[in-house]
């Protein structure tokens, strides 16, 4: 009942504001409602017991890339790009195909919900108190079984840093 | 036993001879004198004269029955085995092979004899022209061919020698080649033969098909069960019941070959070529288109009349044709005033009294006269050669007159030769053209009829050209007058020899009702079939006596009617011309049949050329070849536009669309990235919609 | 050995190190050439060349010394059976390799060219390159995420490299966005898979949904089997969905149509050794990586989305080669040709037998070094102040370079299929598995379409050999270029005159 | 935890919420904000999905995905200023130097 | 030695790459060494063939000098060389004819000899591969090779629209070629595979198992061969590349364009698609008809568009379209006369329209023009290439006694024996022919100087009788004394008619009498 409540609670935040993300016109409300959004997440994560991704996604999210994006929004000027036109011509038939393709998956994933357990193998999730402590669990398989990806992730952050660095450096 | 000898067995010899000096003449003739040349040329056709009257000789040592020389050099065209109609696989071979028999004879004669002739009087009738080398080298490849055709065992080699004739003719006819008309008038020889040979050509496949050879005959060849020819095959046949008389496959072959012999020997309709061909030299027209090439359709006849004598219904096709080209043909001599082209007209006529001959049945009468005919008509064109010559270049009657003691030697042989054409006994002429009457007769009387009338005709024409020729005031411009002078001997005396020709020539066929014995007959009999029904029917002779009476009557007839309006004048001619204009006209035309045939067949046959090549190059260029590679262009413009023909377009729909929505739109231009964006989500929604349908096809088993 | 770090080093490259070992030293090489980056002065910046090709080569003979293993058992699993070591995976690895060194022989006269000599562009490289390996070598979704998104990474970057350049901006700026947006549908068909097996192994997830198909075969073969509400179709829709997302951002990786769009614009803009490599090996890796999936994955299902793939093949047959008659830019046309290629393999993947597979092998090999080849000449032809991409920059190449010209008509005959080049004997494999497999229509699709593409690469041919040269200077080539392209030129010819080894080769990466 | 579909519609929504963003917006910053969204979408899937199946394999992935979103922002917003520098602007369909 | 006589056959074929690779040596300065080298090459490429003919022996098996080495294991492609007397023929054709054509451009071609040298060499190993592969592969891989150096051929050393030209001739052979591609794999794949055994691309097994396909599947895999060849040759609805191409090639290229790559087209038919006709019945018979009705209407239709051709070039091109169509028309006769008579006039059309090319090169190398009515009256001041032209055209016309001749009436013997109308309307093609030779030669040649620019015109050089009188002794030679020819061709036409059309051979197997018949007759007289 708790579940439902919180789980309604988020999603619907979640999504309003993700709604207001892509509608806003100003770049910088966009960041804001996206980090409500963000937010709104987390507590799902949170909901599905997940803490350990929850503080991730608050720390580096909200933490980290939301301060990028603000970061940068303020640096290429911003009252110009507001006052020019923030939604494509083609807006109406984007909106028309995006939601064509909403109503068809939507469909997909309802039509599936007949079939026991929604398609998906298991029926039902396990007990919350048979869940491991969630971090511990996540340390353990993040250093056992995703040992590589793990070490793949720094090359990856190190392409980016190098990336981001190449092109935002002043020409010389 | 088989004759032999010397002679016999070289008798390859007589065709090489002129084709060694044709070469040389043509690779290097234009370093020789004219001495030479001359030398040469003629000598070499003497030589084959005298070596073919040697074999000749040689075989007459032999009895009748077994008067045949063959010879097989090599194994020409071997293509290898052939499927006959009758089931069988024949190694098929055309060999190189020289036949000589009483026909061959005939016409190795004639044309060796006459040929060497006429090369005499060329020496002085071609002595000023330029490319003396080149008309003798002509000349004498014209020998070699027209000797392979007479001598030819087969007939694939005889349509060699036809072609090898056609080819020669084309050149000399366009000798001049620097005169538009004269060269005109070589293709038009060339191409409308070319018609005539196709019809041979399919006469020789049938025959070959049919009889699974081509060779005339085994007789005289060693091994005659090894190599059989044409009349044994028929025999066989006939004995094994596998054809009979009249069979279509006969008359067809017979058919197809006569096509072959009409555009050959210049018959209706493809005679059209031989009064143009008069633009060559006169001894040309002498040699080729009146004593030996336009008389090769009737030695093919002839050759092949075994076929003919089985194909009745070929035989009247010969007969009517021949005789239609007769009449037709003497018309149109009738108002001609080119002497040239009267003489020409002429030759068409006889000519289509030999083949009315050989459609009766006459083989030997259609061989017979075409030897006088060879003979006077020869004179006849020398003659006129002589008078061009003495005219200087001058060929329209109605400008002569008067010439008779001016050059008498060519007066008088010229009238000798127009008497023997005429049919006035004793001459050559009469007792052919007799015969051949006579034998029409008895096939059918219309035949006897139209051919009487020609006979008139002929005397008509040809004494109008006689006495507007030589008698009377002279008509020619004083220029012209001066220079009138008798040739010099070596033209005098061919002429002179040919009008003793032309005299007695006849003689050997003296008919038995006058008390001869038709020696000429009887030598050519053992060539002629005598499987046929058409035995030589006892004709009660007071009927013949009434006939050649009667065809002296209408000769003379003709000769009066020319007195009365050319000499005595008496009647004038205009007036004639004036009341029936019309016909004149048409006479005087030709009954139009060459502008007839140009808007016939030639130039619709240009347009087709034309219309197709603008086939090629409209419809299938247009459109199988660049139509693709527009279509591809066109692709490419439309795929590189598609952004802004098929998304714009989209959107502008969808910006009308929401704007009758009544929705506030601004048109800008299109974002680049959003669109292929957009792209790529209609994409993923096309497959999902795709492959879920595809699944549900496979797992509802659904529509 | 005493020191216990040495100790565990051994042991670790004796273990599971073995496997990644190319990888490791790839990225070493890399963090070397960003060290020593600093210390070097402008003139002696071809140095890190120098170190990103040692470093390609070390690489290439692990490469080589770890067939043997694989020889024995194989193949060679590691990190709790995340990435794994084959055949196949050698097979790319090698490709990956060869064109990595290909770009790096290219790029250093470029670079001076356009001033942009930098010690990152070569880590870059290398970093994409280790990127690449992953996708060939994952087993395993997350690292096959990862070495994607690490390839792609470097690749936005590469092409926006040279900064001054708008067009090279705007390209990068393109691609990033596209790439996310794709990489975001791939990862949402990952989750969903991720979903239907509750692992992320992809040989597990196979097998679940092999299982699955196999439960759904047996339903419709007799339905009572199972309680009504286990609908047949129902069962498949979220295979669908995943498999038609993870597709897409297959596709796009590859440039199929309709997901080819950013191609030609990123292949125009980016600097053109980073177009070939773009063209060249991010292809080949995201095809490594779709046939990864499409074989272990979703193999079992192959008889259902065959026909989706044709679909795509033939698109983008159609419009690749369409689209390239009428372009005027060479990189543009290449761009275009270079998507009618995609459709040639994936045509190879419908078919998918024995023979197919070799083709694909064998077409994507010799589609590496031709079309390396191919853009290497504009690279030739990149001097100062003449860019060198226009047709008409070509024209009289002939007289101005007969040697480039050469190499260029052979690289072009080679694009188009004529024998007796690689291009021919990749589609001969191709149009033989059809043939095999019964797809005569598509067999003759694919082969007429020969025919406007020797069109359009003709005309540039025409333009390089029959045209009158302009005042446009004679081309000089390194000899970093020379090597190169005649590496390019050799493997074109002898894959075409002696396929033998390299049919060998392909048949042992995919052949099975 | 609630039947999986509602977390399934959670992520349609937001993924197609971000789609929307990406093919409708002119601004390049906010495209990317979208495409975070998206990425968030399918964190939501495995988050709930790892739930289901009660091990952290999905955490782990998800954990991924966010690092992988930080390095895209990073990059993309690196290019960004790059181009920003050259057009004084930050709307994609003035991205117009390469078009057919 | 012993090594060269085991391996003459690769050795007629690589003799010119290996000048073409020597030439690439020299530097391109040196025009006139390449000019030489060129020609040595050219001669030295005739002379190695000669053997061919030398130590031809009508050998027992069907084909002779066989190389057979392994190429491509894994796929069954091997480097199978060998030749039957067809195949001797044309290869003797295409050297004896490339030797001429490098002789002829000595003084034609001004820019880029070198390359000019080169590529003619390498077109000639092109074509002499394509004759002598037994290997689908290897011959698919010639067939392909030979359309490069053709393309630059035309393309550079032509006149105006030579890329257009050059672009249409490639394009339309290769689309013919691809198809055929799909055929050859098709084949390769349906052929049954010995148990163990790899699958081969050798063309005799391959053609031995097309025996057994169903005749539907024999049937497709003829179309699919059909349009290949029938682009080559080029049949009738496929001609039109033809012309453009004749006429905006170099002389040489013309020549061998005419004289050679037509001959590929004909010699697949006979080598390829005949096998592959389904066995006898209602498919064959109606493909059989199709084919023959293009070959006629080729032959007529390409005669027709002769007469109204301003162009010279045009006017042989479209004559090759007639005389083609003969060709056709005698091979898909299926008897042992059409065939012989159509190889013998490729080899036929190969000299006359080759020398008629030379011919018309001459007159460009002078006039530098084509149009027909630029010139008239060259008879004057050419005689003795007037004398050659006319020679010429007249073998072209099929004048009895050169060869022109022989080649019409034995393929017309063999369709008469088959039907007659076929062999009527190829008559009508005969006559044409007459007319739009001697209607050019006529407006050419003969009547009086008609430009100023002509009356100086210098009569033929030593280098240019060189190039033709060679080509008018063949004429004369297969025109007077064809046997050696025909007897060199008989053995594979006739294993050919046994595979094809084993019925033809049924009626008297036993005996073949040789001539007239039946024997009885001659007693009966």
């Amino acid at each position: 009942m708790l579940d439902q409540a919180i789980f309604y609670l988020f999603a619907g935040i979640a999504v309003v504001s993700a709604i207001l993300t892509v509608t806003r016109r100003n770049a910088v409300h966009s960041a804001i409602f996206l980090i409500t959004a963000l937010l709104a997440t987390a507590g799902i994560f949170l909901q599905l017991r997940a803490e350990f991704l929850f503080i991730v996604q608050i720390i580096l999210y909200v933490g980290g890339i939301m301060v990028l994006f603000v970061f940068v929004i303020m640096l290429v000027n911003l009252d110009v790009a507001v006052r020019q036109m923030q939604f494509a011509r083609q807006k109406w038939v984007a909106l028309l195909i995006s939601l064509a393709l909403a109503a068809q998956v939507g469909l997909m994933l309802w039509s599936s919900r007949k079939v026991p357990g929604h398609g998906v193998p298991v029926l039902n999730a396990v007990p919350a108190d048979k869940l491991p402590p969630n971090t511990e669990a996540v340390a353990q398989s993040l250093f056992s079984s995703y040992l590589l990806p793990f070490e793949i992730a720094s090359v990856l952050l190190l392409v980016a840093m190098i990336g981001a660095v190449v092109m935002a450096k002043k020409r010389t | 036993m088989t004759p032999t000898g010397y002679f016999l067995e070289h008798l390859w010899l007589i065709p090489l001879f002129p084709l060694v000096t044709a070469a040389l003449m043509l690779l290097l003739g234009r370093r020789l004198p004219n001495g030479a040349v001359s030398v040469f040329c003629v000598g070499s056709v003497g030589a084959s004269f005298a070596f073919a009257l040697g074999a000749v000789m040689q075989l007459l040592s032999a009895g009748p029955e077994n008067r045949a020389a063959q010879q097989i050099l090599f194994e020409w065209l071997t293509p290898g085995p052939m499927l006959a109609s009758n089931g069988h696989l024949v190694r098929f071979t055309a060999d190189w092979g020289y036949l000589l028999d009483p026909l061959s004879c005939v016409m190795v004669l004639v044309v060796t004899g006459v040929g060497f002739l006429i090369h005499i009087y060329s020496i002085g009738y071609m002595g000023h022209e330029g490319g003396y080398y080149r008309f003798f080298g002509y000349m004498n490849l014209f020998m070699f061919s027209m000797l392979t055709l007479v001598l030819a065992n087969n007939m694939l080699l005889m349509f060699v020698g036809w072609e090898g004739v056609g080819l020669c003719s084309y050149l000399l006819i366009g000798f001049y080649f620097l005169k538009k008309s004269a060269s005109d008038a070589g293709k038009k020889a060339f191409i409308v033969n070319r018609i005539g040979d196709a019809g041979f050509i399919l006469g020789i496949l049938l025959t070959a098909v049919t009889f699974g050879t081509i060779r005339f005959t085994s007789a005289g060849l060693a091994d005659v069960a090894a190599n059989s020819g044409i009349l044994q095959a028929l025999n066989g046949a006939l004995s094994a019941q596998t054809l009979a008389a009249g069979a279509p496959v006969l008359t067809t072959i017979a058919l197809l070959l006569f096509v072959g012999a009409t555009g050959k020997s210049a018959q209706i309709p493809l005679y059209v070529w031989l009064p143009d061909a008069m633009e060559g030299p006169t001894p040309v027209s002498a040699l080729i288109h009146a004593a030996t090439m336009v008389t090769a359709g009737v030695y093919m006849v002839v050759r092949m009349n075994a076929i003919y004598q089985l194909a009745p219904l070929a035989m009247d096709v010969v007969a009517v044709v021949g005789v239609g080209t007769a009449i037709f043909a003497a018309s149109m001599a009738l108002v001609q005033n080119d002497i040239k082209k009267v003489l020409a007209y002429s030759t068409i006529s006889q000519l289509g009294y030999m083949f009315l001959a050989l459609g009766a049945g006459a083989f030997a009468a259609g061989i017979f006269h075409l030897m006088t005919h060879a003979f006077f008509k020869a004179l006849l064109f020398l003659g006129a050669g002589s008078v061009i010559h003495a005219m200087s270049g001058e060929q329209d009657i109605q400008k002569m007159g008067g010439l008779w003691n001016k050059i008498p030697v060519t007066a008088k042989t010229f009238f000798v030769a127009t008497l023997a054409i005429a049919g006035i006994p004793p001459l050559a002429g009469f007792f052919s053209k007799d015969e051949i009457l006579g034998r029409a007769y008895e096939r059918h009387p219309a035949l006897w009829v139209v051919g009487f009338i020609t006979a008139g005709m002929t005397a008509f024409y040809m004494f109008r050209l006689v006495f507007v020729t030589f008698f009377g005031y002279s008509r020619a411009d004083d220029h012209a007058q001066k220079h009138i002078h008798e040739s010099p001997q070596t033209m005098t005396i061919p002429l002179v020899i040919l009008a003793v020709l032309s005299v007695v020539g006849g003689w050997i066929g003296w008919p038995p009702s006058l008390g001869g014995s038709n020696q000429f007959e009887k030598f050519l009999e053992p060539v002629i079939f005598s499987a046929g029904s058409t035995e030589a029917a006892p004709q009660s002779s007071p009927r013949e006596y009434l006939l050649m009476l009667a065809s002296i009557a209408i000769a003379v007839a003709g000769i009066w009617l020319a007195y009365e309006f050319y000499r005595a004048k008496r009647f004038a001619p205009e007036l004639i011309a004036g009341k029936m204009r019309g016909f004149y006209r048409v006479l005087f035309h030709k009954y139009y049949v060459d502008e007839i045939y140009d808007a016939l067949l030639v130039n619709r046959t240009k347009d087709l050329g034309t219309l197709l090549g603008q086939f090629d190059a409209k419809v299938i260029d247009g459109i199988g070849v660049d139509g693709t590679g527009w279509l591809a262009r066109f692709g490419s413009t439309l795929s590189m536009w598609w952004d802004k023909w098929i998304i714009d377009g989209l959107l502008n729909f969808g910006a009308k669309l929401t704007q009758l929505l009544s929705f506030p739109i601004r048109f800008l231009q299109t974002g680049t990235f959003s669109t292929y964006a957009l792209l790529i989500l209609i994409g993923l929604a096309i497959l999902l919609a795709y492959y879920q349908q595809h699944l549900h096809v496979v797992l509802r088993g659904a529509r | 050995m005493h020191i216990p770090f040495l100790r565990a080093l051994t042991d670790y490259l004796q273990g599971d190190g073995a496997v990644i070992l190319p990888e490791i030293e790839l990225t070493l090489f890399g963090l070397g050439i960003l060290l020593i980056d600093f210390t070097l002065g402008v003139r002696e910046r071809y140095l890190n060349a120098g170190l990103a090709l040692a470093g390609t080569a070390f690489s290439a003979y692990t490469v080589w010394k770890l067939r043997l293993p694989v020889a024995v058992n194989g193949s060679l699993l590691g990190f709790h059976d995340s990435v794994i070591v084959d055949p196949f995976f050698l097979f790319f690895a090698a490709l990956f390799l060869s064109a990595t060194a290909l770009v790096i022989l290219l790029s250093v006269k470029f670079l001076d060219i356009e001033q942009e000599q930098e010690g990152e562009y070569y880590a870059l490289l290398l970093f994409a390159c280790v990127g690449m390996m992953f996708m060939a070598s994952g087993f395993d979704l997350i690292v096959i995420f990862l070495g994607l998104e690490t390839m792609a990474l470097s690749f936005y970057v590469l092409t926006g490299f040279l900064r001054r350049e708008k067009r090279s901006n705007e390209a990068s700026l393109k691609y990033v966005l596209l790439g996310a947006f794709s990489s975001g549908i791939l990862a949402y068909g990952f989750s969903l898979l991720y979903g239907l097996s509750g692992s992320t192994n992809i040989d597990t997830i196979g097998e679940t949904l092999g299982q699955r198909n196999a439960f759904v075969t047996s339903l419709l073969h007799n339905p009572q089997s199972a309680p009504p509400q286990f609908d047949p179709f129902l069962l498949q829709m979220l295979p669908v969905l995943a498999f038609v997302l993870v597709a897409v951002g297959l596709f796009f990786k590859i440039a199929a149509v309709p997901f080819h769009q950013w191609a030609p614009d990123v292949y125009e803009g980016a600097p053109t050794p980073v177009t070939i490599f773009v063209s060249v090996a991010s292809k080949t890796a995201s095809f490594a990586l779709l046939l990864r999936l499409f074989l272990v994955v979703f193999g079992a299902t192959h008889v259902n989305w065959m026909y989706l793939v044709a679909g795509i093949a033939v698109a983008s047959l159609t419009w690749g080669n369409l689209a390239a008659l009428t372009q005027t830019n060479v990189k543009r046309l290449l761009a275009y040709s270079s998507i009618s290629h995609v459709g040639y393999v994936l045509l190879g993947l419908v078919a998918g037998n024995k023979t197919a597979m070799t083709g694909i092998g064998y077409y994507l090999l010799a589609y590496i070094f031709m079309t390396a080849g191919a853009f290497a000449i504009l690279i030739v032809l990149r001097q100062k102040g003449l860019i060198g991409e226009e047709l008409e920059d070509l024209n009289g190449l002939y007289q101005r370079s007969p040697a480039s010209a050469l190499l260029l008509l052979i690289f072009m005959l080679s694009l188009a299929g004529i024998p007796p080049t690689a291009g021919f004997m990749g589609k001969y494999f191709i149009f033989l598995s059809l043939i095999e497999t019964k797809h005569p229509i598509l067999a003759l699709f694919a082969v007429l379409y020969i025919v406007p593409a020797l069109y359009y690469y003709f005309r540039i041919v025409v333009h390089a050999w029959l045209k009158a040269p302009g005042e446009a200077p004679r081309p000089v080539m390194s000899n970093a270029q020379a090597v190169a392209l005649s590496v390019a030129a050799f493997v074109t010819l002898a894959a075409g005159l002696y396929p033998e080894p390299f049919t060998r080769l392909a048949q042992y990466a995919l052949g099975r | 935890m609630l039947p999986i579909g509602h977390y399934l519609f959670l992520g349609l929504a937001l993924f197609i919420i971000g789609a929307i963003g990406v093919v409708t917006r002119r601004n390049v910053i906010v495209i990317l904000m979208s495409i975070e969204l998206i990425l968030n979408a399918v964190n939501i899937n495995l988050v709930a999905f790892s739930r289901l199946y009660g091990d952290v394999a999905g955490q782990v992935f998800a954990l991924f995905i966010i690092a992988d979103a930080a390095a895209e922002a990073a990059v993309g917003l690196g290019i960004v200023i790059a181009f920003f520098r050259n057009r004084e602007t930050v709307l994609e369909d003035e991205m117009d130097l390469l078009k057919w | 030695m012993d090594f060269f006589a085991n391996h003459i056959l690769s050795a007629v074929l690589f003799t010119p790459l290996v000048g073409a690779i020597l030439l690439l040596l020299i530097p391109r300065q040196l025009e006139l060494a390449h000019r030489i080298g060129g020609n040595i090459f050219g001669v030295l490429g005739f002379l190695v063939s000669l053997p061919l003919v030398v130590w031809w022996k009508p050998g027992v098996e069907a084909f002779s000098f066989q190389e057979n080495f392994s190429w491509i294991p894994s796929i069954g492609a091997r480097y199978h060389l060998g030749i039957d007397g067809i195949s001797l023929l044309l290869v003797m054709l295409t050297t004896f004819l490339g030797m001429i054509a490098i002789l002829s451009s000595w003084s034609a071609i001004h820019q880029r000899t070198k390359e000019y040298y080169i590529l003619l060499l390498l077109l000639q190993t092109g074509m002499i591969g394509v004759f002598v592969s037994l290997d689908f592969f290897l011959f698919y891989v010639f067939w392909e090779v030979m359309l490069v150096p053709m393309y630059f051929l035309i393309g550079v050393w032509g006149s105006d629209r030579r890329l257009y030209a050059a672009i249409k001739f490639f394009l339309y052979t290769l689309a013919g070629s691809v198809v055929m591609l799909l055929a050859i794999l098709a084949l390769y794949f349906y052929a049954p595979v010995a148990p163990g055994g790899t699958r081969t691309f050798d063309v005799p097994t391959l053609l031995a198992a097309a025996q057994h396909f169903s005749d539907p599947l024999r049937a497709w895999l003829f179309w699919g061969f059909f349009f290949a060849f029938a682009i080559k040759v080029p049949m009738f609805p496929f001609h039109t590349w033809l012309p453009d191409a004749h006429t905006e090639a170099p002389t040489a290229g013309s020549v061998i364009l005419a004289g050679v790559l037509l001959k590929m087209g004909t010699y697949g038919f006979i080598r390829f698609s005949l096998p592959l006709l389904p066995a006898d019945g209602p498919i064959r018979s109606n493909i059989v008809k199709i084919v023959i009705v293009l070959s006629l209407i080729a032959i007529v239709y390409g005669a027709l568009v002769c007469l109204m051709q301003k162009d010279m070039k045009r006017l042989i091109a479209y004559s090759s379209v007639s005389h083609l169509g003969f060709c056709t028309l005698g091979i898909f006769a299926l008897t042992p006369n059409g065939l012989a008579g159509s190889v013998l006039q490729q080899i036929n059309h190969g000299i006359s329209t080759g020398a008629l090319f030379l011919i018309v090169g001459v007159l460009y190398e002078r006039r530098h023009t084509r149009l027909i009515s630029e010139f008239g009256g060259l008879a004057t001041p050419m005689p003795n290439f007037a004398a050659i032209y006319l020679i010429i055209s007249l073998s072209s016309l099929g004048m009895p006694l050169l060869n022109g001749f022989i080649g019409e009436f034995t393929i017309l013997q063999g369709a008469f024996q088959v039907s007659k109308a076929w062999a009527a309307w190829g008559t009508v093609g005969v006559i044409l022919g007459a007319a739009y030779l001697l209607w050019l030669y006529q407006r050419v040649m003969f009547g009086p100087v008609t430009l100023p620019v002509n009356e100086r015109l210098p009569d033929l050089n030593f280098r240019e009788m060189a190039t033709l009188v060679p080509l008018v002794f063949m004429a004369f030679w297969i025109g007077i004394y064809p046997k050696p020819f025909f007897s060199l061709i008989e053995k594979p036409v006739q294993r050919i008619v046994e595979q094809v059309n084993p019925n033809f051979y049924q009626m008297e197997r036993a005996k073949l009498p040789p001539a007239g018949f039946p024997a009885a007759a001659v007693e009966a007289k």
